[in-house]
Order: C-alpha cells, then structure tokens, then sequence
C-alpha cells in the first residue's frame, strides 16, 4: 500500500477552466460589449472586438445518463468545435461561433427530445434535488414532480411570454438542497407526523446528547425505554424539521400516509429592482400523489397563471405580490388562509401586520 | 430479482410529455447497468408506496479524503441486490461549467466501467454528480479521474466545491473574474476541501454582478459578488435608441429604479449615481446602452445557509466593496481568521452565519479585526439595549474614556 | 431650607429662549407653593449633580382605587422637606381633551387648595397630571374632584385611561366617533380601570383614520383606527382645481401611492380603489377633493408596547374591518375574551402583545375564538417550520383527516 | 368611615366629552367636509353645512401651573366663548367660530409667550415624560432637553418650510414613557453601567425570583452576601436596561458620571404612505450637560436640517432615509457608525444588509 499511496495523485483539484474554454471566449474574455436574445433560448454576445458568440440553451432533466452526454458532446463536436457548458440551472448551453448553425442545433436537440428556451422572461429550468432516486430523507421524490410540472410548463420555457423571470424550484425535505427558499415558486416535501423511534437500537447508532441537541423546538428529551437509553418526543412540539433524524437514523420520518408537499411563493435571488426575498408559505399541504402529482402541478400551473396575467412587467413573482399585498394575493389565488401560514417560529413577531395598509 | 423485465408502469407514465424525461435516462443505463435497471424496480416500489428506500447515509470515501463520497444503500437489498451500495461521487466541476466533449466523453467512459451511468449534471452545490457505484469501486474511479485531471467535491464539515456564474467567460456584466478567483480558492483550499475539520460546511460561490446568476447570496456562506464603486456608462445614443423602437423609458427604466434616482425628460437618461443602488435593473433592460462604471470590484458577503437549523439566512455585507485581484490576499486573509475564530468556537453542525447570529455581528467583527461600517446593516439598532463597552470610571475624572 | 431666596442659576437660564419655558411655570407656582418652591431647590440640585433625586416610587392611593397615584419621595427630604412627599394623581381626561375655561378653573381651584400647582396638560397616556402632594391630600382631592364630575385614571396593571384623537368633533376624516367609543369603553371598564387586576397594564387608544394622530399603533394594546371599505370620494372638479392652481398630481400625488393604483392623464384622476391600501395619502394632500368611502368603520390591532422588556411591539391586526357602532358588541366581546385568556395564562408583567408572541398568534387566536386570517401578517410564514395539526391515521385511510 | 364611604363617588369616569364641546362642533359634529391650514398654527374646518371653524394652535411646555391654565381659561373666554382644548402632543387648541379674533387672539399668546405653529409641515411639540421633575427611573432630566431642543427649533414651529412633519420625542429612561420608538427624531436617556447592588436592603425589599426573571438577559443570579440573600449581576450581560430596577429599588443604575442620552431618527407612526416604522439608533451617546445640552440639542438641530434639506417633499425622515440607504445617511449626517449601531438583540439577523444594494 505505501507504493500506491505514493504514486497517488491527491488534491489536485478540478480541471482549470480555461483548459475547456472555446478559442472565441478565450479571445473575447472580458470584452463582451452586449448581447441579445435572438429568440426564445437563443442569444448572442457582441464583444467589443466585434466577435459574436451564439449560445443556445437546452433543458435538462440533470439526471442524465452517459449516454445523453455523449449525445451531447456529438452535438457540440457537430456544431461547436466541441466546447458546450451547463447552466447554474442544469440546463445545458452550446456556444456558437457560426450563426448558421443554431437552426440545425436546435433541430437535433428536437430530436433527441430537448427544448430549447429558458431565456429572458421564461421559466426555466427547475432547481431540484435527489428525493427517492438517492436521498434517505426524501418526504416527496424530486425527478418525478419536476418532470410532471415540466410537462405543463414547456410553453412558458419555449416562449418569452411572461413579465419577468420565474423561478421554480423543489427540495424533498427541509434540509433544502435545491436552497428553494428564495424561489418565485418552491415545491417543498414534508412530513407531517413526529419521528417514529426506534428504541431498540438508537442507544447503538446515536449520541444521546447531540440528539436531544439537534431539535429546533427542543421537543427531544432523553427517556430510558426498556432498560435502554433513548430519547422521547413531545408530540406538540414536534414541526416535522427532521433534523433529529439527520443525526439519527433511527428517529425517522418518513410516513407513507403523511408525507407530502408544500408550496411557497415571492422569493427571488436577484438584486434587480427589489432586494432578496424568501419565499412564503402559499399552500401549507398537498398529497404525493405519483406518478403525476396532479394537485402539485395543478396549484404551480395555477399560480404561474395567476402571475403572468396580473403582474405588472417586470415584475417577479414577490414584487407583485407585495405591491398588491397578501390578503389580495391569498382572494385572487383561491387559497385558504390558515393558522398554518402565520409565522410561529423564532422572528413571527415581525411578520404580523403593524398597519393599516390594508385592501378590502 | 433485478431481471430486465420488471415492471414500472408508474415510472413509464413519466416518459410521456414534452420535457425531457429522467425516466428514459435511467432506463438508457439500465441497458448496460444492472444498477440502473435496480435503481427503476426500487423507485417503481417508492412510487407505489410512497417512500423512500434509502437507509441512512453510511460513511464510505476514499484514501485520505475525509468527503466527496455519499454512501448510500438500500432497505431492500434481497430485492435489489444491484443497489445495495448505491453511493455517489461528488467531483469538482470545471469553474463555470465549461467542457469540451473530449473531457466530457473521459468522465462518461470511467463511468461508464464503475458505476451506474447515471449522473447529474450538476448537484446543487455544483459538483458533477456520479450517482450510485459501490464500495470498491471508489478507488479505481479516484486513481481514473485523478489520472485525467479531475478531483473530488467536498461533503460534510468541510469546504464545499465552490461555484460561480459564467463572469466575463461570456457575461458583459462581470466585475471581476469569477472563474479564475473560483479556481484559485479550490486550489487554495485543497485541504480544507478534502479533509473536513470545521464545525459544519463553509460554501463559496461567485457572481459577476447583482444579478447574481449562482444565487450566491441564498446558498452560500461566503458570497461574493461583483459591483461597481464610479457612475454606470451611458451610451445616449443608444438610450435613445431604445426609445426610439418603442421603449417607454419613463415606465420601464426609471419607474423600476429603486434607488429612484433616475429622470428622463424625453431626451436624455439622467443617473444620480451616488444614489444608484447598483441594482442592475436598467442596466439589465438596455444592455447596449447602459454598462456598470469601469471602478470595478466585488462585495463580499457572509453567512447564507438553508433553514436547517436555525431558520434560513440570505448572506449579509461584510465587505462592501473590495477590489478581486490575484493573490486575493484581502479574501484569503478574512477566511483565515473567520474560520479560526468559527473552529475555536462554534459549535457542531452550526453554519457560520448561526454563529454569527449567536455572538453578534458587532463581537465577531472584532474577533476577525474588521471594522464595522454602516453598509453591513438594513438598517442600525431599533431596540435600546445597547451594551456599552465605554464610560467613565470615578476617579478618573470624566477626561478619560474606558 | 426651603426658602424662597434659593439661588437656581442653572435653571433660570432654561428661563431665557423663545419656547415657553416650564421653570417660568415652576416659579409662578412657587409663588404660592412651597412644594413648587422646593422642587425648584431639588432640580437645581439635579443639575448640578447630573441625577435625579426621587426614591423608588412607593405605593399611596384613594379607598377602593387600586391606581391612579403615583407615590413618589424625595432623597433629600431634609433639605427639601416640602417635596419629602411629591405624589403625582392621574385624573381621566374628557375624550379629545376637550374643556371649557369653567372646568379648568375648577380643576386648578381643587390642584391649588392641595397640591403643587403644577400640572401636565397632559400626561403621555392622556390623563390630566396633577404634579406632587402629599398623602393626607389624597383623599380630600378625590372627594373634591369626584364631585366635581371627574374621576382618577389608570397606573399599575389594569386597564389605562383610554384616549383618542379629535375625531368627529373637528375633522372630516374620522371614520367613526372615537370620542363615543372612548367614552363608552372608559365607563364600561371602570372597575378595571381602577382595580388593577391584569398581569400588567392594557392601554386603549382610538384614532379616526390611518393618520392615527394618537399614535395608537405604536402605544397602546388594542389600537383602532378608522377606515373604509369601499371607494375614496372623488371630486373631480376639486381635482382639477388643485392642478390647475400648481399642484403636480403626477409627482405629489400619483408617484407617492404606496399602492401604485392611481393614474393620471392631465385630466382625470383614476384610483384602482381594489389596491388602494387606504394610507390616507393622496387624501391628505388634496382634502378638498378626495374623501375616504362612506361605508366607513375600523381596523383593530393589537399588542403594541414600549421595549420593555422584550422589545417594542407595535399592534398588529386582529379585526381588518369592522363597523363601530353602539353598543359596540364586537369589541367588548373580543376584550373580554382576551382578558380571560391573558389572565389565566399571561405571566406577570407581560403586555398582551409579548404574550402573543410566546404562545404564537395561532394559538392565541384559537383560544379567543377569531378566525385567522391573511390582514393579520404582513406576510404568511418563511420558515417551514409548521406545526402541523392535520394528518392521516394508518388505520382511518386516507379518507378522514385528524 | 363607613359612612364616608357611603357619599363618596367611586367610578363616575371622566365627564362626557360633549359637555365640553364648543356649539358649532355639536352642530357640525362628524359633518366636516374639509379643512385648509391658513397660516403657520391656524387652520380652518368648513362643514358640510358650510359652518366654519378656527382652530389657533399654541405651544405649551405640557409641565404648565394653574396659573398659565388660567390663562387659557381667560383667553378662551375672551375669543372662544370659553372653549379650547388640548392635543395629543400637548399644544393647546383654541376653537374659535370668529375669523377676526384669530389676530388677536394669536398677539395676546404671544404676549404670556406662547408661540403659534406646529401645523402641517413643521415641528410640532416635542412629546415627553418626567425626568428629574418627578421620576426615579431618570437617566436624564425631560423639561430641560425639550426647552433648549425647541429654542433652536422654534423657527420650524412658527413656519411651514420642511419637506413634511417632524415628530420629536423624549423619554428619560427605556421604559419610554414617551412611546419615543416611532417618531422622526427620538431623545432616550440611557444609563451605561450595571446596578449598583444594595446587598444590605436588598433581601428586606424584593423578590429574588422576580428580579432574577426581569433581566431580558439573564444577567442577573441570586447568590448570598454576607449571610444576606441577594443578587449579582454578570455585568458584560447587562445592556442597562434598568427592568430590574422597576422590580427592585436596591438596583440602583442612576449614574452622574455615565447617565446620558442617545438620538434615533426615523421613526414614524402613520401609515400615510409608508407603514409605520421604528426610530433607529443614529448617535449612541450624548453627555449630560445641564442646564442646555448643548451636545444634544446641536445635534438634533443638524438632523432636522440634513433631513430638511435634501428629503424630497413629503418624505418623513424615514422614508428619505430609506430611499437614500443608511450608509449615505451615516456619511451625509457625519456620524461614526461603530458596533453599538448593530443590533445583538433577539431579531438581530433580520438587521444586517441581505443585498448588495449599496451605494458609493
Ligand atoms: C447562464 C446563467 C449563468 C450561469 O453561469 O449558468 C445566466 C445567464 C444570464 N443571466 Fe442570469 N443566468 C443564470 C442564472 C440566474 C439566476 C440563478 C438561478 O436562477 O438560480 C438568477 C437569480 C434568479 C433569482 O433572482 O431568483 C439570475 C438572474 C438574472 C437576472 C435578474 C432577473 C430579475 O429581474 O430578477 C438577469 C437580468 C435579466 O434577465 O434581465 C440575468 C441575466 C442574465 C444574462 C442576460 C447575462 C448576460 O448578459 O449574459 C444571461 C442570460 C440570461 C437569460 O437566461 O435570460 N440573470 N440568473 C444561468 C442560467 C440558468 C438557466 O439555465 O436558466
Ligand atoms: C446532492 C445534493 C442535492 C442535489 O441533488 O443536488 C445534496 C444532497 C444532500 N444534502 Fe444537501 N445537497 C446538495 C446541495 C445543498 C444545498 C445547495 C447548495 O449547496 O448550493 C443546500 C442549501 C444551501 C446550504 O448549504 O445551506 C444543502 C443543504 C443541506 C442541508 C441543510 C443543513 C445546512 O444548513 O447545512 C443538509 C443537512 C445536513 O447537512 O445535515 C444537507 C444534507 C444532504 C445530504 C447529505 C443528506 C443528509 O442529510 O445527509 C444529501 C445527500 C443526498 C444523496 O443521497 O445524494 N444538505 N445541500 C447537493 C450537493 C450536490 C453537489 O455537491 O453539487
Ligand atoms: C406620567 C407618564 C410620563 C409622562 O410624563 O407623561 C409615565 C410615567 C411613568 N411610567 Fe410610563 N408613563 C406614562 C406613559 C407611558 C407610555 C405612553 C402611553 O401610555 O401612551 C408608555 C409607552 C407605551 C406602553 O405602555 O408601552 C409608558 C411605558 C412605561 C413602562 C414600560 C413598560 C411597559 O412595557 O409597560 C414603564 C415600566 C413599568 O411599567 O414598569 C413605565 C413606568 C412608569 C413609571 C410609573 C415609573 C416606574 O417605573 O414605576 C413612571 C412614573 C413617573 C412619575 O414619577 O410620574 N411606563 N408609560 C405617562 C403617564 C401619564 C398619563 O397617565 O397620562
Ligand atoms: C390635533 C391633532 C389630533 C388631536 O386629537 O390632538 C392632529 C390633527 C390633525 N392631523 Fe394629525 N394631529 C395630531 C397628531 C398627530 C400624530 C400623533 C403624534 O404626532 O404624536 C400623528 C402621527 C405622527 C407620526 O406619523 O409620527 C399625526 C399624523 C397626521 C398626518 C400624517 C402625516 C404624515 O405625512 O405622516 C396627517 C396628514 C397631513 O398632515 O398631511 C395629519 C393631519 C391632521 C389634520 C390635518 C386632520 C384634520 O383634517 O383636521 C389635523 C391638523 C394637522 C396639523 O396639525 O397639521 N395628522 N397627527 C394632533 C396634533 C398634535 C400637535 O399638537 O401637533
Ligand atoms: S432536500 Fe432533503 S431529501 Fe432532498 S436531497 Fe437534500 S437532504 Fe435529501
Ligand atoms: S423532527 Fe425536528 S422538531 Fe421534531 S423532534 Fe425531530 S428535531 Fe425536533
Ligand atoms: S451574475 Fe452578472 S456577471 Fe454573472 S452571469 Fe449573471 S449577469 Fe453575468
Ligand atoms: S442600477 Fe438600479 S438603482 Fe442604479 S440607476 Fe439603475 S435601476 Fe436605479
Ligand atoms: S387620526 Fe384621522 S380622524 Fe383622527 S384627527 Fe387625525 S386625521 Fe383626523
Ligand atoms: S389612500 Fe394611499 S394607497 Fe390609497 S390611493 Fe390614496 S395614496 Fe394610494
Ligand atoms: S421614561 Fe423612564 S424616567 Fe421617564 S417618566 Fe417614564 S419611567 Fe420615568
Ligand atoms: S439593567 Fe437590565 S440587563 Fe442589566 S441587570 Fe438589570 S435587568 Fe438585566
């Protein structure tokens, strides 16, 4: 072993960039004067050498095989010289130097069942995370919803046809990966009862301390169970965070019956216009209704909707809902306000209306 | 169990339908990976029954790395043997996500021998994704891609691999290089990336300008983001331009500006500019017109993280403006001493913004010897519980102050 | 000590300057009170030395009155024996503070026969402050004055006088008769008012419309101020009029909407009145030609308080509209209610808007039997933290819900 | 006694408002149509039935004696018929039906030196509470800030010339008699050294418990003092509240030599345009410098003129604050912004700058 470990290359860190870097981009780093988009997922960048560089976007489900990415390198060595990237949204870009190859791109990525568009004020991609292709935690899966929300969806990514931006974006538990709390949407799974624990065998797999330690609401208490250590929870102060089970495995979760999905609202990331905003709560609860989660696609069909007609341009999600205000955003989208949506959380205090800016 | 005829008719209904399907992708690798084949029979289960069938996360990695590999196994390996381990890798991606095919080809191929052929392109946090291979596999896959150039993604309390937005590779708008300051943190941070020794993650990521393309300000402990100090160019000519073709400069420029700090007579596009918020919006929708001032740098913000545990935090100012120039000396300087004084005191699994939420802003600043300024607050101190650290003593007279 | 020769040379310079000045005022009444003479001996003192020289207030009062007194004595009884006792009485103002020249004579006839001679016209909660005497005054004082047609207001934890803005009596805003609904709350809490029986005090405040001119939204645990339903009264003449005579309706008016829902074409004004957020505004500025609506009634918040001790609240919404009219059942109702659940589980000095934050305004809604709804937060929750009360038993199905 | 007790009158409230109110107000109650300031301190309410009334507006120092309410009472009765009344920041209202004694009326105050003023876009009265007057909690005296304040600002009293109101506040100490927390300029007096304990008294005087449980940060332990039960304090956890002072005359904060007074500025209270807002810490520390506070009233007189100056019209304090962003707001003002700026209370996350909407 210490040969091996010796010739072992270690901490070489990633791939410099520039390495990938087509030769246009390396000529133009930096001294791009402008661009435009040409059509929807099609823009160019104008440097100020004059020297035009063609992107064209495709979605991606980001779960893709070796086989696709092959199809994708044959499409970039076919149009491209070879050089493409991917998006922070998983969407994959070709960058172009000659014009007349986007129309033939676009034809084979057609071909092989991708879209192009999500550019300018379109949805694009949805941010999403693992669920039950490959996480432990998953109340809702992730790939399926996505790809059923998609499918409603595809006008408003193949088209500019929208005020502003609209980002979508879904985590299948509250750890939150796809860091959906400043989305325009965020399709969130949760759980609806306290963890289930496993008295048998918590003494072996956990640190009684760091369990009780874990709980936001410190409903954990430790509790001797058969002559065993564990812990209890107090059921009343259990909100579903499951933090307890990221350090248990045996305080879980999951629960067929009650798991499900949430919806959230208004957060943006961008520093356009508006500061940053997180997302709130819009509807406390859906079903996981699989394959086709169709109240989940419903409700995100029905609010995009709802947006596109009434929002001023430009305006995100969040910047029209606070110029109207919640009460009339809650009237106009038909959704139940409940005790649910009021903040009971650490900051809830300054979340409760402190004026008279009301509509009626 | 896992035969090629399973049946998945809940998945198949999601091959349907105009976006691209990640059911086609998985059944494309079950043709030649048995793992994928399982991966469709136990999914196919989760969905009849909705849940899960992962067990919790066992800890697998390789030689000396102390992240980059999530292990991963089933709770139903008799009837799914081939993902009993199901483990991902998480390798650093190229900054700005950039590849040629050749590079791309060489990861499909490694994959393609050691694992499921799955993968996702990318994870959230950036890297690229190889989803599922087993235990030992994870040698051979590290000695290829270390062979080709490519290195593991961070996991667990460690630095997670940092990200950044295209920049000037392709943006007009990058005020500074995010790609190359995103590769030289890597590289720097090489060990704090590989062998996990803080209380919890610490994540990078990089923007060109507000618009902030890697909502860096959402997901990242140490956000930095790319800002002008000197006035926005103005190209008159093209703003009129732009109203010529029909814009309605009044409604849609100087409305939406925030800082309201802009007026159009009809004629010519004033900007106030010490007053400019630098919030990109005009700039956003007249991009042959207007361009962020040449007194280029970046903001340097801290503390972003997911709800988990505490309650989600959007990164807030820590530098207002810094000028990004190799060495990154002033960057590098600030992470050295924020994650020293975070070591020494934070507690377990606590993000570095709980940490500072904990202490208080004004006591960690001191701590990382960084001058508090107006910029780092919405707004100063509304309740009047002041600790004041300077009075008078008795006999001192009043001449001097503690 | 207390002779009328003490030299006061710190205070007579606040007797020079423009502003009328309160040691003028000591001194007038130190012409006939010693008291006043004393005080005037006692805060020279003070200013020379830079600190105040009372005693914790200790607790004095009438028979059967559990407040309305503030007892107070002086540190240096010795030198100043006459303010040795400096009792302030808190007496229930008319609503809208308004008097004829008869009922102040007689109040200062009953205030120079016992006390100091000084007053506050009026004090922060709105009482008439009658400003320090002694205890064996205190009784004839409440004699005199009871007789007289007034009544001792609030202190310690009861119900604190209520007060309100001038309302009907001189303004064309108020939305409801705030002197009636202050007058009637102030007779029906009488006992609660002056038996001090809460876990702390509840202050009352009620303000015509959104201009809230008694600053009720920042001072008192139930505010309620004074809106409209349906549309602002618009007279278009009066518009035009105000244009015509320089007014920038565009940039005043237009431009200033919280809402964004007014437009104006140089002739006419149009106000989307579904968005209008009834900030009083564009009303404000144009009194003679805008108007709130005529199905006119308040908005009832609750919890507001100084920082003590958890921070200052200001109220927030419980009722988003209702009418205001005799008997004013709704209110009562609610109060009522709220008193028996903050009696019962409110701590000791913790104000009713503390309280709600620490059981959750869910639950307090619940316990008090009001509906939640959308007007009570500025926004629905942002952390996913949900506490939720519905879910499925394995044994019931799907079907029914807990 | 019991027969005393017999006659005496408990619980008659105040006397009903409408004894008191002037004839044109029974007649017009709730009728007015609209109202136009005619000069600085005098405007007129027109009814629907065309009636009009005056209303004079005096400045009073609120800590007046029976003589000067007298004096109203005779001036009163010389030009209203015996009515007038007071407002909610203390001024004194006369209502008169006849424009011609307006003049008069207005010469005579000015005579018993009452300026007229404090309507619409001026600097009304400053509210305030007892200081050294009669209170034991005071960090500061009230009467003598507010007399030098409104000496300098009187200008803006007697005339209209501000982009809109000005709300100044006092209060001697944090239990904020004042209500202080919401208004354009706030005046606090604060202490800055922990309670000095008086083991000896202490146990004869006060609970343990409700002391102990009356410190927002728990600085405050029991422990025993020479066989005494008391307390101490951890004093780099006490912020000088004083909460434990109101519950325990043995913990004295009073302090010559460290007692002062802070400046918040952009508070507001009514929801014209924007919603309500809290004042916020501007200027952290002033001395206590009797009989005119020299340091004080500078330093409110130049806030009043920043703000007066570049507001744009309409803009309270706050609003222009909040449109310029606090740090030009620092740099214009001239003040050092230091860690007391920086909230470390329960909320203090939602304070720090979550964008980079900065300015240069
Ligand atoms: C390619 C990409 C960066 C990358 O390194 O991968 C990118 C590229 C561009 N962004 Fe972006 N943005 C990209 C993710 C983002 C994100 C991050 C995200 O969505 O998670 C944001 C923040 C979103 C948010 O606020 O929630 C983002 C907010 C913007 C904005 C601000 C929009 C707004 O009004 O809020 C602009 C300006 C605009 O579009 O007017 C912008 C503008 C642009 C421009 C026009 C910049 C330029 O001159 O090249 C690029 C094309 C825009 C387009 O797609 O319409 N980009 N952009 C990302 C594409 C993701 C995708 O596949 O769809
Ligand atoms: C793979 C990935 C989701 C994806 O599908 O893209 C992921 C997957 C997991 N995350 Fe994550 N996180 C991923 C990006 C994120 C992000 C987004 C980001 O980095 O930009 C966030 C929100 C931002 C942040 O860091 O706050 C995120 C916040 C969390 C948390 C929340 C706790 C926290 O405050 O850190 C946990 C829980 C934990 O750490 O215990 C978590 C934990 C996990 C674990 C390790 C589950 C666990 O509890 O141990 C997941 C493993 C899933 C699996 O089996 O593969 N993951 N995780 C992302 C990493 C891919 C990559 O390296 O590129
Ligand atoms: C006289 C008055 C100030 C003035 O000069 O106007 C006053 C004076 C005192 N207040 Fe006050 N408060 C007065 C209005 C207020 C207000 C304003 C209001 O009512 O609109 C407030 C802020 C609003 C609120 O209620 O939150 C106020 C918040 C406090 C507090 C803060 C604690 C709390 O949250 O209630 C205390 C401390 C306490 O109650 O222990 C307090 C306590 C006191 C005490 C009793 C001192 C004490 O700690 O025991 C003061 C007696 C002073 C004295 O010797 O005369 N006073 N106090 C006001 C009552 C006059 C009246 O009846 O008209
Ligand atoms: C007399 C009084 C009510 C009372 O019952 O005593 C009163 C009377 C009027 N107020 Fe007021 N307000 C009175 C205290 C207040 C307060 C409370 C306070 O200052 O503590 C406020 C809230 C202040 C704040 O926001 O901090 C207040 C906010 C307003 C506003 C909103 C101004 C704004 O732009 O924020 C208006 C509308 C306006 O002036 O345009 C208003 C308008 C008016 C009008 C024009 C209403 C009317 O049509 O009669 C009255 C004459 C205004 C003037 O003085 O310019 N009144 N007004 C109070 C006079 C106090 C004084 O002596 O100066
Ligand atoms: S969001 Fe939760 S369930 Fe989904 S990948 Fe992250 S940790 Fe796993
Ligand atoms: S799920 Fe969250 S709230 Fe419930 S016990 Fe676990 S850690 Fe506590
Ligand atoms: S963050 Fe700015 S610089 Fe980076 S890609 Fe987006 S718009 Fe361009
Ligand atoms: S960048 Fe934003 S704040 Fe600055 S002038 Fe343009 S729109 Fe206004
Ligand atoms: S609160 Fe409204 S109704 Fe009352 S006096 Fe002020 S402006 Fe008039
Ligand atoms: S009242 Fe306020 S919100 Fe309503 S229209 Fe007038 S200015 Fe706009
Ligand atoms: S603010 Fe403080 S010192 Fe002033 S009167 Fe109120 S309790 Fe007394
Ligand atoms: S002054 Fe306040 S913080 Fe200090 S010990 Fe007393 S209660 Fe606690």
């Amino acid at each position: 072993m210490p040969e091996a470990m010796q010739e072992r290359l270690t901490d070489i860190g990633p791939p410099k960039y520039d390495k990938f870097l087509p030769p246009i981009i390396k000529e133009n780093y930096g001294k791009w004067a402008y661009h435009e988009v040409l059509k929807p997922g099609v823009m160019v960048h104008v440097s100020e050498t004059g020297k035009k560089l063609f992107t064209v976007r495709a979605g991606s489900p980001r779960l893709i095989s070796v086989e696709k990415i092959r199809n994708y390198a044959d499409l970039a060595d076919k149009y491209c010289d070879g050089y493409l990237r991917f998006t922070s949204r998983n969407n994959v870009e070709f960058l172009l130097t000659k014009e007349e190859n986007i129309d033939p791109l676009i034809k084979d990525l057609r071909t092989i069942g991708h879209p192009v568009g999500g550019m300018q004020n379109s949805i694009s991609n949805i941010v999403h995370t693992q669920g039950w292709i490959h996480c432990h935690s998953a109340a809702t899966d992730a790939s399926g919803i996505v790809k059923s929300v998609m499918d409603e969806l595809i006008g408003h990514f193949e088209n500019m046809d929208l005020p502003g931006k609209l980002r979508i974006a879904l985590a299948c538990c509250l750890n939150m990966c796809g860091a959906v709390h400043c989305s325009d949407i965020a399709i969130l799974g949760v759980h609806r009862r306290p963890p289930k624990i496993d008295h048998e065998h918590l003494y072996k797999t956990c640190e009684i301390p760091s369990v009780s330690a874990s709980c936001p609401t410190a409903a954990i208490r430790p509790v001797v169970v058969n002559g065993k250590q564990s812990v209890e929870v107090i059921e009343e102060r259990c909100m579903f965070c499951a933090n307890c089970y990221t350090v248990c495995p045996s305080m879980k979760l999951n629960d067929p019956l009650n798991d499900g999905v949430s919806i959230w609202v208004g957060g943006k990331v961008s520093n356009a216009r508006h500061e940053p905003m997180f997302s709130k709560l819009a509807i406390p609860f859906l079903p996981n209704n699989p394959p086709r989660w169709p109240e989940v696609t419903t409700a995100v069909k029905d609010l995009v909707e709802l947006w596109a007609k009434n929002a001023r341009k430009y305006e995100r999600m969040g910047e029209w809902i606070e110029r109207i205000g919640w009460p009339k955003f809650f009237r106009m989208a038909g959704i139940e306000f409940r005790k649910e949506h009021i903040d009971d959380f650490k900051h809830a205090g300054l979340t409760f209306k402190r004026s008279t800016h009301l509509t009626f | 169990m896992a035969d090629n005829t399973v049946k998945t008719p809940m998945l198949d209904e999601l091959e349907k339908g105009k976006w691209p399907s990640f059911v086609k992708e998985i059944k494309m690798a079950a043709k030649k990976s048995p793992m994928a084949q399982d991966l469709l029979g136990q999914l196919e289960q989760s969905y009849n029954e909705k849940i899960g069938h992962w067990k919790h996360g066992g800890i697998v990695g390789v030689m000396g790395y102390g992240g980059g590999v999530i292990g991963r196994y089933s709770d139903l390996p008799d009837k799914f043997p081939n993902v009993s381990h199901f483990h991902t890798i998480r390798i650093n991606h190229p900054s700005g996500w950039f590849y040629t095919s050749k590079a791309l080809r060489t990861l499909c191929d490694i994959w393609e021998r050691h694992g499921s052929g799955l993968t996702n392109m990318h994870g959230s946090t950036g890297d690229i994704i190889f989803l599922g291979t087993s235990t030992p596999h994870l040698e051979p896959i590290f000695s290829e891609l270390t062979k080709e150039g490519f290195d593991l993604g961070g996991s667990g309390s460690d630095v997670r691999t940092p990200s950044c937005c295209v920049g000037p590779a392709r943006c007009e708008w990058a005020c500074y290089d995010t790609l190359a300051l995103t590769y030289d943190l890597t590289m720097s941070f090489q060990d704090e990336l590989h062998r996990p020794a803080f209380p919890y993650k610490y994540k990078f990521k990089m923007s060109g300008c507000p618009n902030d393309c890697v909502a860096s300000i959402a997901r990242s402990d140490m956000s930095i983001i790319g800002t002008w100090r000197d006035s926005i160019q103005v190209n008159k000519d093209a703003v009129l331009e732009y109203a010529s073709k029909g814009m309605n400069i009044q409604k849609d420029i100087v409305e939406n500006c925030p800082a309201k700090c802009m007026e159009w007579d009809g004629k010519e596009l004033h900007i106030e500019n010490s007053y400019c918020r630098r919030c990109m919006h005009c700039i956003n929708i007249m991009p042959k017109a207007l361009r962020p001032g040449k007194d280029r740098g970046a903001t340097v913000l801290i503390g972003a993280k997911a709800p988990i545990i505490e309650g989600a935090l959007l990164s807030s100012v820590l530098f207002p403006f810094i000028k990004i120039e190799p060495p990154y000396k002033q960057i590098k300087d600030v992470v050295a001493k924020i994650w020293d004084v975070w070591s020494e005191e934070g507690k377990n699994r606590e993000r570095i913004g709980e940490f500072i939420q904990r202490v208080g802003l004004g006591n960690f600043l001191e701590a990382i010897e960084v001058e508090p300024v107006a910029e780092m607050v919405a707004h100063p101190r509304e309740n009047p519980y002041v600790f004041y650290e300077e009075y008078f003593e008795e006999d001192e007279g009043e001449e001097e102050e503690k």
